[in-house]
């Protein structure tokens, strides 16, 4: 029997359940006690301010310490409390983090989650509102996954916190603070990595939405649907791996793909899937892909101008309609 | 030297004005008028006031993210002020940068995101000013939290290295967002990290503004004098939450009272009272006259205009055709 | 009339006839006085230790010193002395540089320029061989160079110490350190950013191949037109912005489209272009498009795997082939 | 308490080993044998050697690219050392870290890349022994280059704050890269930036191998008593030029006289004899047969084989399926 629970809710019982389960689990991250956005909110009470851990502000080096507490036996979840300071920690991040293990042949895993709240949309301008996912698929190494639902974010998390290898989960903040519920199991379940859900059926075109943008998705479908337009809607939930099986066996149905991210188009995730598209899966496509996705601008704080910035349901059915 | 009557009186207005728009913001948010989320400096006031006080126009300052005190203090007007947390056009970074704030023609850089991103930049601005001969000081004001961050090392070992016209500014007001410092560090005082690198430094009381003041004012003279900088710690307490929407519960309620009692206005106010500079009749009125000013800059924001298609692509490259 | 010159030369006079046409322009990074693979060397002679400023090593910081200095009226040329090291300064680089122009209004330009050795095969393993031009390519408001002759990296090292925008030049180690020569005029000149050279005209297929790799390319090309297969082999130049027009007017030609770049595949630059191919492009490929690149692992120091990782003549000659 | 006689021998013998490898390398570079570029350590071998002879097996050692000196005081042997730099599947990670090495066995994680990268790492593993209750001391032996890299100083500030079981062993031989320290930072002493963060230190001579010993020994009982970090800083002189490419032309003349007289081996050498510790004829027995088994070694691993097509491909993550 399932319960209902929101997205932050999810979050908090896969860290709350890893940590009750193996006792080399521990959460650390600068206010994790407190929780920037609730996420580990409460943890201390049950497990100690040494198994949620605060830390000083230092991005790079909290990673660091994080993955040198891997290396020698814990499985620390780190929180970067906005995905924009993850770019503190490229060094340690790409360089390090996702290399160590090839380099040191095979001597060393690094068994780290780090945490990260994405996104735009709530008015905190620049600095506080990218979503960087594509900055990290070049690197070798890491895996990394973004959930839109409660159920993902606490199996997929779960999963995480469990995989041998550095793991990079991205929060959107309007998943968070916006309260999406939805509901998971009472029992324990854990989500794998590279396993697509196809959220909606559809047969006229494909959809493939990351993160809170499958909500955007969703709604431009079933506008769609009423112009009798019927879209596929794909929420790949990891992007490393990604599911190539059931994005291009949806694209080899419907002969269209389009791709939403929130992060920006050039060199996103979607010019990766859409330069699988020409190279690996050349015949399947009867129209130019399409990619949604944020212009190459920062992210101003004026409402009205972050307006501009979004993706979202209109921009995903006006890509839809190009491709018919 | 003590300072003179109009320059306290000077401060003390300007120490009104920042709680007088913090006051505002608050009431703005709490009647649902915007969304706009602030960190306010409540308490600290004569910390960014007595700190940029001293600053000719020419010199740089770099500032933080807790509220408008330093900004008042170098010379922006509430109405550029608002017009750019808004996201207006007529915003001095026409909206782009909101609570970012830059004014190039302050010689304030630009509020950064990144906390800490900021120290080696403000190396920078003072590389410049010693490569071309100005006489221009850098004024790096920073919260103690963000003193943890990293570049804080680099930044105060080039500066000594180079010798060049920086003063930091440390406002240690207790917290770093919702912890207290002795969860960021070890130490009660960050400034002596600074004799590492052979800087001098000082620490002072940070709720009189003649003392913020005059420790400022030294430390420029330092700077600017060519002996390389210089650092000052300045000690108080944030009496606000981290920000509008920081639900609390974890400030010992000892400390607040107990900092209550030596609020930097209230201070200010005594002095001047008590020394006659000004009459309650002349206090009253300045209140007045400062919430008018405040009320009728947010009200001329507010009925400002949204950027435009055209702006939110225009100032990303010089160079034509990039984007 | 022209003279010969190495590529090493021609980053050296680029820099060396800028400091003297600018007082404020200026050289800075790790030991530029003594020049790491001999860039800066000898600037110091002329200009002075403070117009060849040697840092201490903190990437990070150095890059915020040097966008402080451009922000006050100075044009530093910082060097990253491997480009390994530029994922310390992501965030200055990405978040602070390529964006205060904007979200400050347009009330400063930066105009700073950062330069770095790329590239392997020279066994330095991990760490030092990386070429991770694609890192910075989803970051908006940075202009990016790959030259691949002395000519290009004389004119446009020139263009990018004159521009007002952050500009990155990207340096292959194998062209500093291995004497590659080329004709330059002996009068001053620029190469403005974003016009791509084609390099060897062709019919069959169109290889874009940046900075190094363009070597390999035109070697494939002889190779290849050996065979009786002629290829059209193109030099960006410049990889954003990205003159998209001579590369897909040679594809419109062709109907073939080979990518090839060192840096890894995931989201490379071969991506992109890709991506724009079956975008902006669709009806003018003829063939999956081949993107030659690194495969998504470490650079390991053994010679043996060194070699297995490397793009090369023959891997460019195999996905043209594919294409055909 | 001075040092056993065993003792003495042993750190002299690793002291020949360290310097006769590096040699070893230098020779092999000039015959044109290998490719591989060396950073030779010659002259420190009292500080390579000093600082790791009193770790335990499980401490854990993060040591710096200055040659060979800390992985053979920590255990590692000359044979696996060899494989790796020539990048051998038969090294200790295979080939693919040549000179970065690494040993899980002997606790020692990696030698980094990006330089002061590993300050917080080893900040991490500190806290890992600390939170599991192990007694293992992590040493952190960098160069005083690489204290001026931006991480040096959050990892001082954590370690501190969590008084966890670390070392800091700086190892200032006067040079980062090829300028002198004089233009990376502004102090002649690097160890006073600890008491910043109440960290306490010690200043050191590098040449004395009995002297680095005991200084070292002293820090890492105050760490894995739990009293926290502890700050060492080795004064020396790197003898060598930066890496086996280096034009030179830098390091002033006089400098290298002066030093030269303080050669770490030649001390020890001479002390052994003249208390009769060891007899001229058996210090040349010692010589050749560390000579022998470095000769071998390199045989060895030169005929070693590559790594294979599958070796490229492994490693890279442990889940199945993702490359
Ligand atoms: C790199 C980075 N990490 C974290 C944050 C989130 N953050 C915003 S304010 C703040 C506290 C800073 O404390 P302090 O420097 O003492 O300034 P105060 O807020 O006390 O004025 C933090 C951690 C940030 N903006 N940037
Ligand atoms: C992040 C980074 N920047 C620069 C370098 C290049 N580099 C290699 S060795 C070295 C000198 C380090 O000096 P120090 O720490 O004093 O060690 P030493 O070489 O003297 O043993 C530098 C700058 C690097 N490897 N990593
Ligand atoms: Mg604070
Ligand atoms: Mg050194």
């Amino acid at each position: 029997m399932g319960r209902t629970i929101s997205y932050l809710q999810a979050l908090n019982e896969a860290m709350a359940e890893e940590m009750r389960r193996d006792p080399s689990v521990f959460v650390m991250g600068e206010d994790v006690q407190m929780g920037a956005f609730g996420q580990t909110a409460g943890l201390v009470k049950e497990f100690g301010t040494e198994r949620a851990l605060n830390t000083p502000i230092c991005e790079n080096a909290i990673t660091g310490v994080a993955m040198g507490a891997a290396m020698f036996g814990l499985r620390p979840v780190l929180e970067i409390m906005f995905c924009d300071f993850i770019m503190l920690a490229m060094d340690e991040i790409c360089n390090q983090l996702g290399q160590w293990r090839y380099v040191s042949g095979g001597q060393y895993s690094i068994p780290i989650t780090i945490r990260t709240a994405i996104g735009g949309g709530i008015r905190m301008g620049y600095g506080h509102s990218q979503s960087l996912e594509s900055q990290l698929i070049q690197a070798p190494g890491l895996i990394l996954v973004e959930p839109s639902t409660p159920y993902d974010a606490k199996g997929l998390l779960k999963s995480a916190i469990r995989s041998n290898d550095p793991v990079i989960v991205f929060e959107h903040k309007k998943l968070i603070l916006g309260g999406v519920s939805g509901e998971v199991p009472e029992e324990e379940y854990i989500v794998p990595f590279g396993e697509a859900a196809i959220r909606k059926e559809g047969k006229d075109a494909t959809v493939v939405a990351f993160g809170f943008m499958q909500y955007e998705a969703l709604s431009a479908a079933s506008e769609l649907a009423n112009e009798g337009i019927d879209v596929e809607v794909i929420d790949p939930r990891t992007i490393v791996p990604l599911d190539k099986k059931t994005i291009f066996n949806s694209v080899e149905k419907t002969g269209r793909l389009i791709t939403v991210e929130e992060g920006r188009i050039r060199g996103g995730i979607g010019a990766e899937i859409a330069a699988l598209a020409v190279s690996e899966y050349f015949d399947l496509l009867d129209a130019p892909v399409q990619r949604v996705a944020a212009p190459m601008v920062p992210i101003a704080g004026s409402p009205a101008l972050e307006d501009m910035y979004m993706p979202n349901k209109d921009s995903i059915i006006r890509a839809v309609k190009r491709t018919l | 030297m003590a300072l003179s009557n109009e320059k306290i009186i000077e401060l003390y207005r300007n120490m009104l004005l920042v709680r007088t728009i913090e006051e505002k913001h608050a009431k703005l948010l709490a009647e649902g008028r915007i969304q706009l989320m602030g960190h306010f400096g409540t308490g600290q006031e004569a910390v960014s006031i007595g700190v940029t006080g001293p600053l000719r126009k020419e010199d740089i300052l770099f500032g933080t993210h807790r509220g408008v005190g330093e900004y008042i203090g170098k010379g922006m007007n509430p109405k550029d002020i608002w017009a750019e947390y808004l996201g207006k056009r007529t915003g001095l970074s026409k909206g782009k940068g909101t609570l970012h704030l830059a004014d190039r023609d302050l010689n304030i850089p630009f509020v950064v995101g990144s906390l800490g991103a900021d120290w080696s930049i403000a190396v920078g601005t003072a590389l410049a000013s010693k490569m071309k001969k100005t006489d221009q000081v850098t004024l790096y004001f920073v919260g103690e939290g963000t003193c943890n961050q990293a570049d804080a090392h680099p930044a105060m070992n080039m500066a000594a290295l180079w010798k060049l016209p920086i003063v930091f500014a440390v406002c240690t007001n207790q917290f770093c967002e919702m912890s207290y410092m002795s969860e960021h560090c070890p130490t009660e005082d960050i400034a002596p990290r600074a004799a590492g690198y052979g800087i001098p430094y000082e620490i002072v009381d940070g709720q009189d503004i003649e003392t913020t003041y005059k420790a400022t004012e030294k430390a420029i003279k330092h700077a600017r004098s060519g002996k390389g900088p210089y650092c000052v710690e300045y000690k108080t307490f944030r009496m606000a939450l981290h920000f509008s929407g920081d639900p609390g519960g974890y400030v010992k309620p000892e400390d607040l009272e107990q900092w209550a009692k030596r609020d930097p206005i209230d201070l200010c106010r005594k002095k001047l009272l008590e020394k006659k500079i000004i009459t309650p009749a002349q206090d009253n009125k300045l209140w007045a006259e400062i919430k008018e000013e405040v009320d009728m800059a947010v009200e001329a924001a507010l009925s400002d205009q949204d950027p435009t298609t055209e702006d939110f692509i225009t100032d990303i490259y010089e160079q034509k055709g990039v984007l």
